[in-house]
């Protein structure tokens, strides 16, 4: 079937958002602002207590943004390489430390400017084996910067008890006088509770987002996604962002209600599983153009913006159904314990990216269940040789996924060093895929 | 009607002509050169030549292997994946596991009953060159390769090798070889490498009977004989026609 | 007249052990009719277990090529959960109850998943969650916590409740062998060892598969007898180790025995040397704080050092420490393949190692070693650090 | 059933070489080098530590015959010399373990640095040795000593038997492909093939055949992975010159001329055979060591 399709309205407002952040950061200084990086599942929230003139770099996103342009990635990495540092280490990681030694920053467009904008102090957490030791490392690169990391690892949602989440809290607690301190600024709770609604607002309301993309046809495909969802990777604390994602809400909801879609012609529904090489995004661009396919999204498009409720307590199924709000829960936070207690919460048990890696079943339910809900046909996976934590327990959902009958790629690669990709092995694993399903080409 | 099926590989392109019942006319396997579009027209003139056939005799030609773009004229392209299965499965139609291990490229297909493909894997980056593997090896052992794959089953003891990369496996023949050991016994250890190499492939669709050995490798009793004990099965080589002619023959059959 | 250290009976034990590990944990059933539990990392508790009369044994690798852990583990995790995972697949481990993970790094865990997943004798199997942050100073109190979960669950399977008295006994017969395996370690600070790296490789890991009670015994009578071994052997440099799962004789034996020039390992930094063992249980009226702090405040493993507030690495002041007292002039630094928590401390750690002028060289770990090529390396190595009188 | 190997493009000349204007008889301490490679065995006969003869000569499967022949044609060549009047012969290479006649075996990398040495004279401060297995970044002090080494690690190996492969592939006889890859260097040079791993590479360079690129083009892509691999070896070490390559690799100008523009500083000539380094240092501890004997 022919399917209307259109251009989303709200596209030039999240280009621009994410524009202005990577400038913001650069700036800072100028402003007389506070500029702190962390991992993109730092508790993003927290800095925002500095004050309204704080910017933060979050790493992951940069080491795609990096990626995505692929011959200063290649500098990146060539030059950290020469530092002795291995070549199987995180893809991003590697790009961020090389930026850092090249004394180079990146602008979103991939403007280069010199040199590399120090922040006043790292702030991030520790969940993968990289996490902590990234900004440890990238601190001694930079001649000493302070660090603070919070150990968030106490396993999944659904077993949480509240041992752990104060084991995190009072981390988190900690963390503040630090800042202080170093930033020789008096912290502000209001700030912190505005950016703690925020946060849960936009990851909420992205999960939404991502539930209507289960329409025929699609209303959204996975590449222009990777746009939408990055905010809530870079300043979720920042209430312009969940505004950006209601607005966004609307938009996509108004085109399910008029079948807009985003392909021409639907032919195949797939999801993919981990960040995708970021600088051969023509994977996807060949699956639309040759086979019709349609990329609903992916564990990580949806599971790393979103909040989601996910396990349930019993620990048996997944349940892809968005997280609820401090509105929704009946919830109202007044205090700086309250705030700290309600992010911590709300990160440790909706997070979806933070309930898989403890465990294969997990993983299996939570994929099983998105190719059930979103009316996938197959699943195509990305052997991600950029990321330990994406890529555990992939071969064993690829056996689940089978042997319950989803049909199941994967093709090896890496989200942040184009030297282990092999465009031409990857484009014949897709054929075959196809033509082992019987799904002919278009063109 | 007649259909020839082109296979186009990293190191041999090779040809099969088929007649509506499935009769192989002619054949040719030469070495693929630089220049690929001659490479085809000599590999189809000599199968031709076999068949006693004339270009007009063909009614379609249908190409596979990393190089199927060199067929322009081809009616029809299909991935070596399904090349596979299709001839593995008219040449042994029980084979439910399908291992094909070329020069470059190892891949294991998993096939129906009904001959369709269930399942399928290629090697990953490191499990990569298995087949020139063995050329390199049979280079630094100075055998012929008739030789390489017989004396292995010779061999008294296995000798662990890092089985995860072709490159590497190599340094540790030349080590090997330089320990003055003997050459049964690193054939033997070349061979198991390569074996543990493709069955972790292999495994990867899951080992069900019967095993299939498609592509040069196939020739090598010593190849089979590493295979067999890796995989604990029998492993079986197409009777009817030589192993790295098979997805000529799956390109063929596909237009049938 | 000294005795020669390959001949001691001590020794034999140790090797036996080693090799033997299977055997003796099936003996150890039919001779006591308790269960055998497997674990995966050194942050297990070992002591809850053996208070509740389970014999826990560290699952390791063969050292064998395998192709049977592909479908499951990607071949870019580490080639220590393909070996163990393979251990479980090919039934070397029939005979385990369970099998437990204190959670560690992100290869272990898929291993450990998939091994409880995969391996059919298991019948229970416990993932505890354990801090990553032991250098933040909320980590004990946590992991006191997590230990409870655990040792109720293990009193659940095993239908007994433990006692403050086994679970003191069961400190006890532990930190004995700690300190006996640290006052071994000590004689090693000789100019002349009576050990090498490959006897105390040896005797750490047969300690990780038998009866504490039984190794203490023989440590007993080794460190007698250690007093009148005379070193027949030159120790020539003095190395140390750096590392996680050396358990490889290959490589010891090639690095001490294998070379041209003379070097002997003084000491091993490393879970299946010094890290497993070094520190003790500071017996408190609260037991299982007691075990807290001491897994939480051990030398740690690289996966869970890292900065909060102030850049430092606990592991390395412990590594200072260790080149001083045990006047270390080389380092091996055996890199597990795609390790990454060792991998993000190297550059820092050659760094520390220049500052106190100790040489230093990394050798990539693989199920298997490329005795050749690690020979050259080695030897090359040491040979830069000597032949000097052929230079005029 | 079809035999692969026919094309030979991978074969590079051997030679035997005599002083013929020195009189080993009045030699005071005749010393011996031989370094057994993975894939060229050298043997150099020097003369109170002066250069007197040697032969270069491909590895065959057997270590001990390769060794052998390598000796014999060197004493051959100068006629009447036996194996008896050698002082002392010293075992280097791969192979060093299976020689055994060598009074002692020392590793390549240090003589390398040593043979360096002699060869470029004591100014060399860091050698680039590239074998058909391993690659090595060796700094050395002004008397030829090791201070500091390094070694491709594992996904890097093979650098140097890549080069065999690649001439293989491209069916283009191995002392040609250099030259030919400079035809487009620097103005027309292509983005370099993987640089991590030469399987990888392998089947990037099929892509390209297959997509009709020129071989010239194909060669350059290659060698600029090669140099990237050795650049990023060498500043691991810390390049400080003077700066010298040793080993079969110094006669290839597709890799020496990359290398040197990425580095920014060129490589020393000689008047030696810069592949006998190994054997030449062999040979100078040879003599250092029968000296020492003697004391």
């Amino acid at each position: 079937m022919e399917v209307k399709v259109r251009p989303l309205d709200c596209w030039d407002d999240f280009k621009k958002y994410r524009k202005k952040y990577y400038e913001n950061y650069l700036e800072a200084k100028d402003k007389g602002g506070i500029r702190w990086a962390g991992s993109a599942w730092a508790f993003d929230p927290v800095p925002h207590g500095l004050g309204e003139d704080v910017y933060s770099l979050t790493g992951e996103p940069y080491g795609a943004t990096c990626a995505f342009f692929q011959d200063f990635s290649r500098e990146c990495l060539e030059n950290i390489e020469r530092q002795g540092v291995a070549r199987d280490l995180c893809g991003y990681m590697r790009n961020y430390w090389g930026s850092i030694v090249l004394d180079k920053y990146l602008l979103a467009d991939g403007t280069l400017v010199e040199p590399f904008p120090k922040p006043d102090f790292n702030f991030t957490i520790h969940i993968c084996c990289s996490h902590a030791k990234w900004y440890h490392f990238a601190a001694e690169l930079e001649g000493g910067i302070p660090t603070y990391a919070v150990d968030i690892s106490v396993g999944p949602g659904y077993m949480l008890d509240d041992k752990k989440i104060e084991y995190v809290v009072r981390q988190l607690k900690d963390a503040i006088p630090w800042m202080e301190k170093i930033t020789g600024r008096e912290y502000n709770d209001e700030l912190l509770i505005k950016a703690v609604y925020a946060e849960a607002d936009a990851m909420s309301t992205w999960a939404k987002i991502c539930k209507l993309n289960q329409a025929k046809p699609a209303p959204l495909e996975e590449k222009s996604m990777f746009s939408l969802y990055v905010l809530n990777l870079i300043n979720r604390g920042d209430p312009e962002v969940a505004k950006l994602y209601y607005k966004l809400y609307d938009e996509v909801e108004s085109r399910v209600k008029r079948g807009i879609g985003a392909l021409t012609y639907e032919q195949f529904r797939f999801l993919t599983d981990n960040p995708p090489p970021w600088a051969f995004l023509k994977v996807y661009r060949y699956l639309e153009k040759e086979y019709a396919a349609v990329s609903l999204g992916a564990i990580y498009t949806f599971g790393l913006g979103g909040g989601w409720i996910g396990m349930d307590e019993k620990g048996e199924k997944w349940i892809w159904e968005p997280a609820p709000t401090p509105e929704e829960a009946g919830v109202e936070i007044t205090n700086r314990d309250e705030a700290l207690r309600w992010t911590a919460e709300y990160n440790l048990r909706y997070r979806a990216s933070w309930q898989h890696e403890y465990s294969h079943w997990i993983r299996k339910q939570e994929t099983y269940q998105m190719v059930k809900d979103w009316k996938a046909d197959a699943m195509i996976m990305h052997l991600n040789r950029g990321c330990e934590l994406w890529n555990m327990s992939t071969l064993e959902v690829r056996d689940y996924l089978v042997k319950n009958h989803v049909p199941t790629a994967t093709y090896e690669g890496n989200m942040a060093d184009p030297r282990d990709f092999d465009e031409a092995r990857t484009f014949n694993v897709i054929d075959s895929f196809m033509q082992s399903l019987g799904i002919e080409k278009i063109s | 009607m007649t259909v020839a099926g082109i296979d186009v590989g990293s190191k041999f392109t090779k040809v099969v002509i088929l007649n509506d019942s499935k009769e192989i006319l002619g054949y040719s396997n030469i070495r693929t050169g630089i220049d690929h579009h001659k490479t085809v027209e000599e590999a189809i003139k000599e199968a031709l030549k076999k068949a006693d056939l004339t270009r007009d005799d063909i009614n379609k030609y249908v190409a596979t292997g990393f190089g199927k773009i060199s067929v322009p004229f081809a009616d029809s392209e299909i991935t070596q994946v399904v090349a596979a299965g299709k001839g593995a499965y008219f040449v042994w139609p029980t084979a439910r596991t399908v291992i094909e291990v070329g020069a470059e490229e190892s891949r294991a297909v998993k096939v129906g009953e009904d001959g369709n493909i269930k399942d399928f894997a290629l090697a990953d980056k490191c499990a990569a060159g298995a087949g020139s593997f063995v050329d390199a090896m049979v280079r630094y052992l100075e055998v012929p390769l008739e030789e390489f794959g017989r004396i292995s089953l010779e061999a008294k003891e296995s000798v662990p090798m890092n089985a995860q990369c072709v490159i590497f496996a190599e340094s540790e023949v030349v080590s090997l070889l330089h320990a003055n050991y003997p050459k049964p016994e690193i054939s033997r250890a070349i061979h198991d490498a390569i074996a543990d190499r493709v069955a972790s492939i292999a495994r990867r669709v899951g080992i069900e009977d019967d095993v299939l050995l498609i592509g040069g490798l196939a020739n090598d009793i010593g190849f089979i004989d590493s295979m067999k004990r890796e995989l604990g099965t029998e492993v079986y080589v197409p009777d009817k026609i030589a192993p790295e002619l098979v997805p000529a023959l799956g390109a063929a059959i596909a237009e049938l | 007249m000294g005795k020669d250290v390959e001949r001691l009976p001590q020794i034999k034990q140790f090797r036996e052990w080693f090799e033997k590990r299977h055997e003796y944990a099936k003996e150890w059933k039919k001779k006591n009719g308790g269960k055998v539990i497997g674990y995966y990392c050194t942050y297990c508790p070992e002591e809850i277990f053996y208070a509740a009369g389970v014999l826990p044994v560290r699952i390791l690798g063969s050292h064998e090529p395998e192709s049977i852990t592909r479908p499951y583990l990607h071949d870019m995790y580490c080639p220590f959960c393909h070996d163990t995972l393979a251990q479980g697949l090919q039934g070397r481990y029939d005979y385990l109850d369970g099998v437990m993970l204190a959670q560690s790094c992100l290869h272990m865990r898929q291993a450990y998943f998939s091994f409880a997943d995969r391996v059919p004798n298991i019948e229970w199997s416990y993932y505890m969650p354990f801090p990553h942050g032991v250098n933040n100073p909320y980590a004990v109190e946590y992991t006191k916590a997590e230990f409870e979960k655990f040792k109720a669950s293990v009193e659940e399977w095993t239908g007994t409740t433990i006692t403050n008295k086994e679970l003191d006994e069961a400190i006890e017969v532990y930190n004995k062998n700690r300190e006996l395996m640290m006052k071994v370690f000590e004689l090693r600070k000789a100019e002349n060892p009576p050990i090498t790296g490959l006897h105390a490789m040896e005797m750490v890991v047969s300690s990780q598969m038998v009866d504490k009670r039984e190794h203490n015994e023989v440590l007993e009578s080794f460190l007698e007898d250690l007093k009148d071994v005379e070193p027949n052997r030159e120790t020539g440099t003095r190395l140390m180790l750096i590392g996680s799962e050396d358990d490889d004789r290959s490589f010891l034996e090639m690095i001490e025995h294998g070379i041209n020039y003379p070097a002997t390992f003084v000491y091993e930094e490393n879970c299946t040397g010094a890290r497993y063992f070094w520190d003790l249980v500071r017996p408190e009226e609260d037991r299982l704080m007691a075990l807290a702090k001491r897994y939480v405040y051990r030398v740690p493993c690289p996966a869970k050092d890292w900065a909060v507030g102030r850049l430092f690495r606990r592991r390395f002041d412990h590594i200072e420490e260790i080149i001083k007292d045990y006047n270390v002039q080389g380092a091996i630094i055996a890199q597990m393949k795609f390790c990454d928590p060792h991998e993000l401390d190297i550059p820092s750690l050659r760094k520390l190692f220049e500052q106190y002028n100790v040489k230093h060289l990394t050798l990539e770990l693989d199920i298997t070693q490329p005795i050749g090529q690690f020979r050259t390396r080695v030897e090359a190595f040491l040979e830069a650090m000597g032949e000097e009188d052929l230079f005029f | 059933m079809v035999t692969i190997q026919e094309s030979e493009y991978w074969k590079w000349p051997e030679t035997v070489w005599v002083d013929e204007s020195k009189n080993w008889r009045e030699a005071e301490v005749i010393s011996c080098g031989i370094d057994l490679g993975s894939v060229s065995s050298q043997v150099v006969l020097m003369l109170d530590g002066e250069l007197y003869a040697y032969s270069n000569l491909r590895t065959g499967s057997s270590s001990s015959e390769s060794v052998d022949k390598a000796l014999k044609s060197v004493l051959e060549k100068i006629g009447d010399m036996k194996m008896e009047d050698i002082h002392y012969i010293v075992g280097t290479g791969y192979g060093r373990v299976s020689i055994p006649f060598a009074h002692k075996t020392i590793t390549e990398i240090a003589c390398h640095g040593r043979g360096a040495n002699y060869i470029y004279g004591p100014s060399v401060r860091t050698v680039l040795d590239m074998g058909g297995q391993d690659l090595k970044a060796i700094k050395i002090d002004h008397r030829g000593k090791v201070v500091n080494f390094l070694m491709n690690d594992k996904c890097a190996a093979g650098t140097g038997r890549g080069i065999e492969v690649v001439a293989d592939l491209l069916s283009i006889p191995i002392t040609e492909v250099g030259p030919l890859s400079l035809k487009v260097y620097p103005d027309d040079e292509p983005e370099p093939v993987s640089t991590t791993c030469i399987v990888f590479g392998k089947s990037e360079i099929l892509g390209l055949i297959r997509k009709g690129w020129p071989k010239e083009r194909i060669l350059a892509a290659f060698f600029r992975s090669v140099a990237t691999r050795v650049v990023e070896l060498l500043e691991r070490v810390g390049v400080e010159p003077e700066f010298a390559i040793t080993g079969g690799i110094s006669k290839n100008p597709g890799v020496v001329v990359r290398v040197q523009d990425m580095l920014g500083i060129k490589a020393l000539e000689s008047k030696y055979d810069p592949q006998l380094a190994g054997a030449v240092g062999a040979a100078l501890f040879g003599r250092a060591l029968y000296l020492k004997s003697k004391k």
